[in-house]
């Protein structure tokens, strides 16, 4: 046999017949269901453990007064406070609700006019541009149209999300359409697919990867603009956590500012987890699926 | 030298700088007369370098203050409050006051009492601000109920002042309670004033704007706060003595930082409604905390130890001026 | 199963390229593809094309199937469908099962869900992967993702098929198979049939003309009918000749380009 | 011949032989410019009628007072006057300044933080979803802490700069990173390309579209950052135009306020020139150019 | 040209499987594809693999070439090196020039521009290509892809070269001539090889050994040594009666999974 081996001990330490191995890899996977979520996990709380560790020795070294940097003690302190008032909960169904619906309405106007830009070439000669153009205007600048058209309701707070968000997705959906291999778009249009039909079964199925990294990218428009939005009305009986964060920062309370912070990066955590979900799925199916970590 | 505050500690042998913090506005005329007409360079001394810094809003100078990056700063009532009591008393001193008045509730043309009020929206700054409390005091005295949330009879919507203009010119608000040039501008978008707010001040005398100090440069430098301090007062009488100067460099000032000087006659409008006094009116400012507290916007603040006239009082004194009561 | 026939009017050609060129690039870096090529495939006609590795086989495939525009010259084609092409490369969309990619000719023709099963059961059986149906592309040989590409032309059901070499990464056996069940399917269907191969033999065994192209630019330089009778076998000594014979031909002509 | 032809309208337009067709090919180039440029600018100039139209006819109905919403002539005039002055030169070159050096900085920071989070696992699983969070955290909630770290410096923008638009430019490249075609990888390693090599060789450039579309992402939570963060300090009394913007909204000036986000639509349409630039040459290169349109 | 030699105490063996199984997926989906392949590859032996499509043939090249990791059993390598492959697909780059692509594999070596340069345009000579340099792989033809690729393999100056169908899609006199130069390669660089291909007479022309795969699961069922001297005509009667034999097996056992 060879001397050299090439990577053998990877590769015996799995020295068992292939039936085994058929049987080994139910069992297999039982076992690494623990040790898989830890692995996803320890990481985290690494880096949450460091974080935390960082800002404590900070505060610690006396660098700054407390009421300028506030330890990781009085924070934590404040933010339990915080969950445990009506604020937070009521702030965070508030500003859910809004998000939610800004962004279902904002993925809509997106999707939409970035399927109608990518389509016609009149329509992405004449508007292509102005997405990204759009993407660059700041919320406050929107603001007085929004109180123009819609006065002090809740939809001046959509108007200024969907303005946020959409040409984020529309760019998305851009991105998406222009690098559908070109091989697939044939493949599809010599199977019938034609107009609308090319875009069920081809153009969007195959730029769908680019069109869920765009909402990504959307999602966090859209709520940056409503934290910026939420200021514009502020609405009976309804707080919501853009006017409380504001609100944080007016009176100087560090402490519940870098609560509310701490909330909003849950938040951020909760909606990346379900997109990465869907990526996940996507390459999964794709084939495409944990092949960059090697 | 925007650097630690440790530096040029024990006093002013060496080159100290001073970074002081206003806005440039008309309620902060004082401050911006004294940077642009050299008032402060000359007061301060060829030891002393100014480092001015302007602002759009107080959150942004209170972080400025508590970070160490602010020596000092002109400010209205509010921050100041919370800089004093979220420190628990410890980051910052009041020096001098600045500016008195300029605060007024306009509302659309039909209203013309309080009584007409009723069921209507009126915008303050704000939630739990000066402004706001005024109103929500001002209405309960009226007999009228608010509520932090916006109910009651009375409909209190905080919002950005610059948003007031927009709100109140589409309708979407019926009045606002509001500072200058806020005032003004309202009133030139076809609103009246229903009430002047300093009628309802003793001497017709409430705090806007005073010049905040930080402790800690304080203790380090006494002397440069003292002139300072000095410069506050030499600038307010040039205010006083030559308006016309005064607003031409406010007018400038604004030109430079937002691309367009803002309108003289604006400014000449608002002026009439504003007093620029040494004189911080601590007691405005304490009644403006009881009635926050009156109207449950806010817990009592201890506000013992948040002035500190003595260097105000030496330069009256060395100006032959009366006196303020240290509170 | 559909029988989709010509129209009568056009009973003698299903497929008519006069003078058809074709140019790639712009200026200096121009490649003249294809130059003056006349072709007439009858209706039910098995044409095989044969020809050096790109000589433009490929290009007109995608020309007649109404892929590329041509730079000069005409192809008309009988009937309203457009031609079934099966891609050099399996071109299979990778977000849908195997079944789910046979299934998309169906959907876009608008047949009936329990239609649709029966029929992608059916072509799947055809090409030897009737269990193969809930699997993704990537899971697949190369081999196997060739053969539902074919299944997924075949439910086309158009008159007029065209192949880039469909068999190409298939082993000899499984290619035998494949060859008598294509011809089953030609002689139901009446179809027609442009079928690209670098297997002499296999064009000798399927056609009833094989036409050779020259490579650069690609010309139609000789064309033989095939008359030996149905059924075929791959390994008869006529099939046999007649590959001998094409070979000849064709060893000259990319002797000529080859060196 | 077959009495149906197909699309033979089209083809046979251009019967021509192949020799000619070779020659015209030069000629048409050169004839086709002038009409390429004009296919691309009408749709563009129709838009801006018809937005413009609509927006008089708005006007013209009495809808607003004109203070509230100026007409079309009035923000004309005044954008003369505005460029005529040195203030918008001067707020453009601060804000240019600004924008570039920050987007520079975020597009460092973002490629290396993507590359090192797509490369590890661990890194992966600690930050990967901790990227998305941060791109969602509204610029305002950073003031404090880009005080507190910068004082009142050009870097204390920079910083807001950057924790907007790094996230974005990071969440590209790991979009990118993963969707690399599999066979394109293993070729990468088997020609002998590891670690670093890889990403040079194979993952950088099959990740480049993605990467570019990233990056225009960025540009634009750069830009909207910079917008909020430029009044975070008044610097040396230097104007920009985020503080000209604010000021305009502050002196209820909205032709000057339209006349500002006009400019701003303008250095949108600017760097989406300069992106769609990239982009088209990658694409060309690819050979995935124009294919969607048809 | 630098000729890479294996290690004296690798004599017997370049390549050394023992008992290698490879399972794909898992529970109910889970794909024996390989099932417990022993096969030694000695320095300078040129191995073809032939079976039928789906049967593991490169699955096996990948585990050999270290992309993948054997589910059981042992697979060892003289030297250092890791094997050259070449893909079923052309798996060119497609950011790259034709040139850029061949290039790759000398710049990750670390070889001098002029020395790069030369190499590349032998090796583009070599598959015919001398003039295709600039252009970009969507600009090529099926065929000249392929060959660009093999150029690519080519220049990896690996000891061991593993390819998979690297003919597959050239035209048979294009193939005839590869042949000769992969053949001349071959014996110049002293290469251990395992190619695999679909054309058993291309097996037969080409290898020292042919060995076949059953399908599902992958063994090997047959191995048969070819003592036809070389130079070889691919068209030699020797040749073709290896192929009969060769293909007579092949038939019994897709037979028996081919229905
Ligand atoms: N998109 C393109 N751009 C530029 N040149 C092209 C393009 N497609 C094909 N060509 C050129 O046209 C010629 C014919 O290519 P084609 O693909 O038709 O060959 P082919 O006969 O199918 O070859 P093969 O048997 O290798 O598949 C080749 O020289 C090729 O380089
Ligand atoms: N990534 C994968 N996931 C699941 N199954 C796979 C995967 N790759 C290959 N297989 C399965 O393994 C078996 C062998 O595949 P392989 O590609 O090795 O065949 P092959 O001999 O190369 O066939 P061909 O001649 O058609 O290329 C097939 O049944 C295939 O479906
Ligand atoms: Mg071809
Ligand atoms: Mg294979």
């Amino acid at each position: 046999m060879a001397s050299d081996t090439l990577a053998s001990t990877a590769r015996t330490d799995a020295q068992i017949s292939g039936l085994d191995a058929l049987e080994i890899a139910g069992r297999e996977k039982e076992l690494s269901r623990a040790s898989r979520l830890w692995a996803a996990t320890w990481p985290k709380l690494a880096a949450l453990g460091i974080a935390v560790g960082i800002w404590q020795v900070v505060v610690w070294t006396g660098w700054k007064d407390p009421w300028a940097l506030p330890g990781p003690g009085p924070v934590f302190a404040d933010l339990a406070d915080y969950a445990l008032s009506s604020a937070l909960w009521d702030g965070l169904a508030t500003t859910a609700r809004r998000a939610v619906l800004g962004f279902a309405a904002a993925v809509t106007v997106g999707l939409l006019l970035g399927l109608a830009v990518a389509r016609s070439k009149i329509l992405r000669a004449a508007l292509g541009s102005m997405i990204t153009a759009l993407q660059t205007m700041p919320s406050i600048a929107w603001f007085p149209l929004a109180i123009l058209l819609f006065q002090l309701s809740e939809q001046a707070i959509f108007f200024v999300v969907v303005l946020g968000a959409a040409p984020s997705i529309a760019n998305g959906v851009l991105h998406g359409v222009d690098y559908v291999p070109p091989l697939l778009m044939r493949a599809g249009r010599n199977l019938g697919a034609q107009g609308l039909n090319l875009y069920r079964y081809v153009i969007a199925p195959a730029a769908l990867p680019a069109i869920v990294a765009g909402l990504k990218q959307g999602w966090a428009f859209a709520w940056r603009s409503l934290m910026a939005g939420e200021l514009l009305v502020v609405i009976a009986a309804r707080t919501s956590i853009g006017a409380q964060l504001t609100y944080a920062r007016d009176f100087s309370d560090a402490e519940r500012l870098m609560a509310i912070m701490i909330v909003i990066l849950v938040v951020g955590l909760a909606v990346d987890a379900a997109f990465g979900a869907a990526d996940k799925a996507i390459r999964r199916r794709w084939g495409v699926l944990d092949q960059a970590g090697q | 030298a925007c650097g630690d505050d440790s530096e040029g500690a024990g006093g002013s042998s060496g080159p100290v700088t001073l970074r002081l913090g206003y806005f440039p506005n008309i309620t902060h005329a004082p401050a911006v007369v004294g940077v642009e007409k050299g008032i402060f360079a000359e007061k301060l001394g060829a030891n002393v370098k100014l480092d001015p810094k302007t602002f759009n809003a107080g959150p942004a100078a209170i972080e400025a203050v508590f970070s160490g990056a602010l020596d000092a700063t002109y400010i209205g009532p509010n921050p100041t409050v919370n800089a004093f009591s979220k420190s628990k008393g410890e980051a910052v001193r009041v020096v001098s006051g600045a500016a008195s008045g300029g605060v007024a509730l306009v509302v659309k043309p039909g209203i013309n009492g309080p009584q007409d009020l009723r069921g209507k929206k009126i915008a303050t700054p704000q939630l739990g601000n000066t402004q706001d409390v005024a109103v929500r005091y001002w209405l309960k005295q009226q007999g009228l109920t608010t509520t932090k949330e916006g109910g009651g009879d009375v409909k209190i919507v905080p919002q950005e002042n610059a948003q007031t203009v927009e709100t109140f010119t589409s309708g979407a608000i019926d009045g606002a309670w509001v500072p200058e040039p806020f005032v003004s501008r309202l009133v030139n978008s076809g609103g009246k004033v229903l009430v002047d707010e300093r009628d309802l001040w003793p001497d017709r005398k409430f705090v806007i704007t005073n010049l905040l100090v930080s402790t800690k440069f304080l203790k380090a430098h006494p002397d440069v706060v003292q002139k300072l301090v000095d410069g506050q007062v030499a600038a307010n009488e040039f205010v006083n003595s030559k308006p016309d100067e005064a607003q031409q460099a406010i007018s400038d000032a604004i030109g430079k930082i937002s691309g367009k000087p803002l309108d003289l006659k604006l400014i000449k409008q608002a002026w009439t409604t504003l007093e620029f006094t040494n004189d911080p009116i601590a007691t405005s400012l304490k009644a403006g905390l009881d009635h926050a507290v009156d109207v449950k916007l806010t817990d009592p603040v201890d506000l013992k130890g948040l002035y500190d006239l003595t260097y105000l009082n030496n330069a009256l004194k060395a100006q032959g001026k009366p006196e303020v009561v240290q509170p | 199963m559909t029988s989709t026939t010509t129209t009568p009017d056009s009973a003698t050609t299903a497929v008519a390229l006069s003078g058809v060129t074709k140019v790639y690039g712009r200026g200096a870096n121009a490649v003249l593809a294809l130059d003056g090529v006349s072709l007439d495939v009858a209706p039910g006609e098995f044409v095989c094309l044969v020809g050096a590795s790109g000589c433009g086989k490929s290009t007109l495939l995608n020309l007649v199937a109404g892929l590329d525009r041509p730079s000069g010259g005409q192809i008309d084609l009988a009937g309203d469908a457009s031609p079934g092409l099966m891609f050099q490369e399996p071109a299979l969309f990778p977000w849908l099962t195997v079944d789910g990619n046979v299934e998309v000719p169906l959907k876009l023709r608008g047949l009936p869900r329990a239609e649709r099963r029966a029929r992608v059961a059916e072509l799947l059986r055809t090409v030897h992967l009737a269990d193969f149906g809930r699997k993704r592309p990537h899971e697949l040989s190369g081999g196997m993702r060739q053969r539902v590409a074919l299944a997924r032309t075949l439910a086309l059901d158009t008159p007029v098929l065209l192949m880039d070499e469909p068999f190409g990464a298939l082993d000899a056996m499984t290619r035998d198979i494949l060859h008598d069940e294509l011809e089953r399917i030609w002689s139901e269907r009446r179809l027609s049939v442009l079928f690209v191969t670098h297997n002499v033999r296999e064009a000798a065994r399927l056609a009833d003309r094989i036409i050779l192209l020259s490579s650069r630019p690609g010309r139609i330089i000789y064309s033989t009918t095939v008359d030996i009778p149905r059924p075929r076998r791959i390994d008869s000594p006529e099939v046999a000749a007649i590959a001998a014979e094409v070979t000849e031909r064709l060893r000259t002509e990319v002797g000529r380009h080859g060196q």
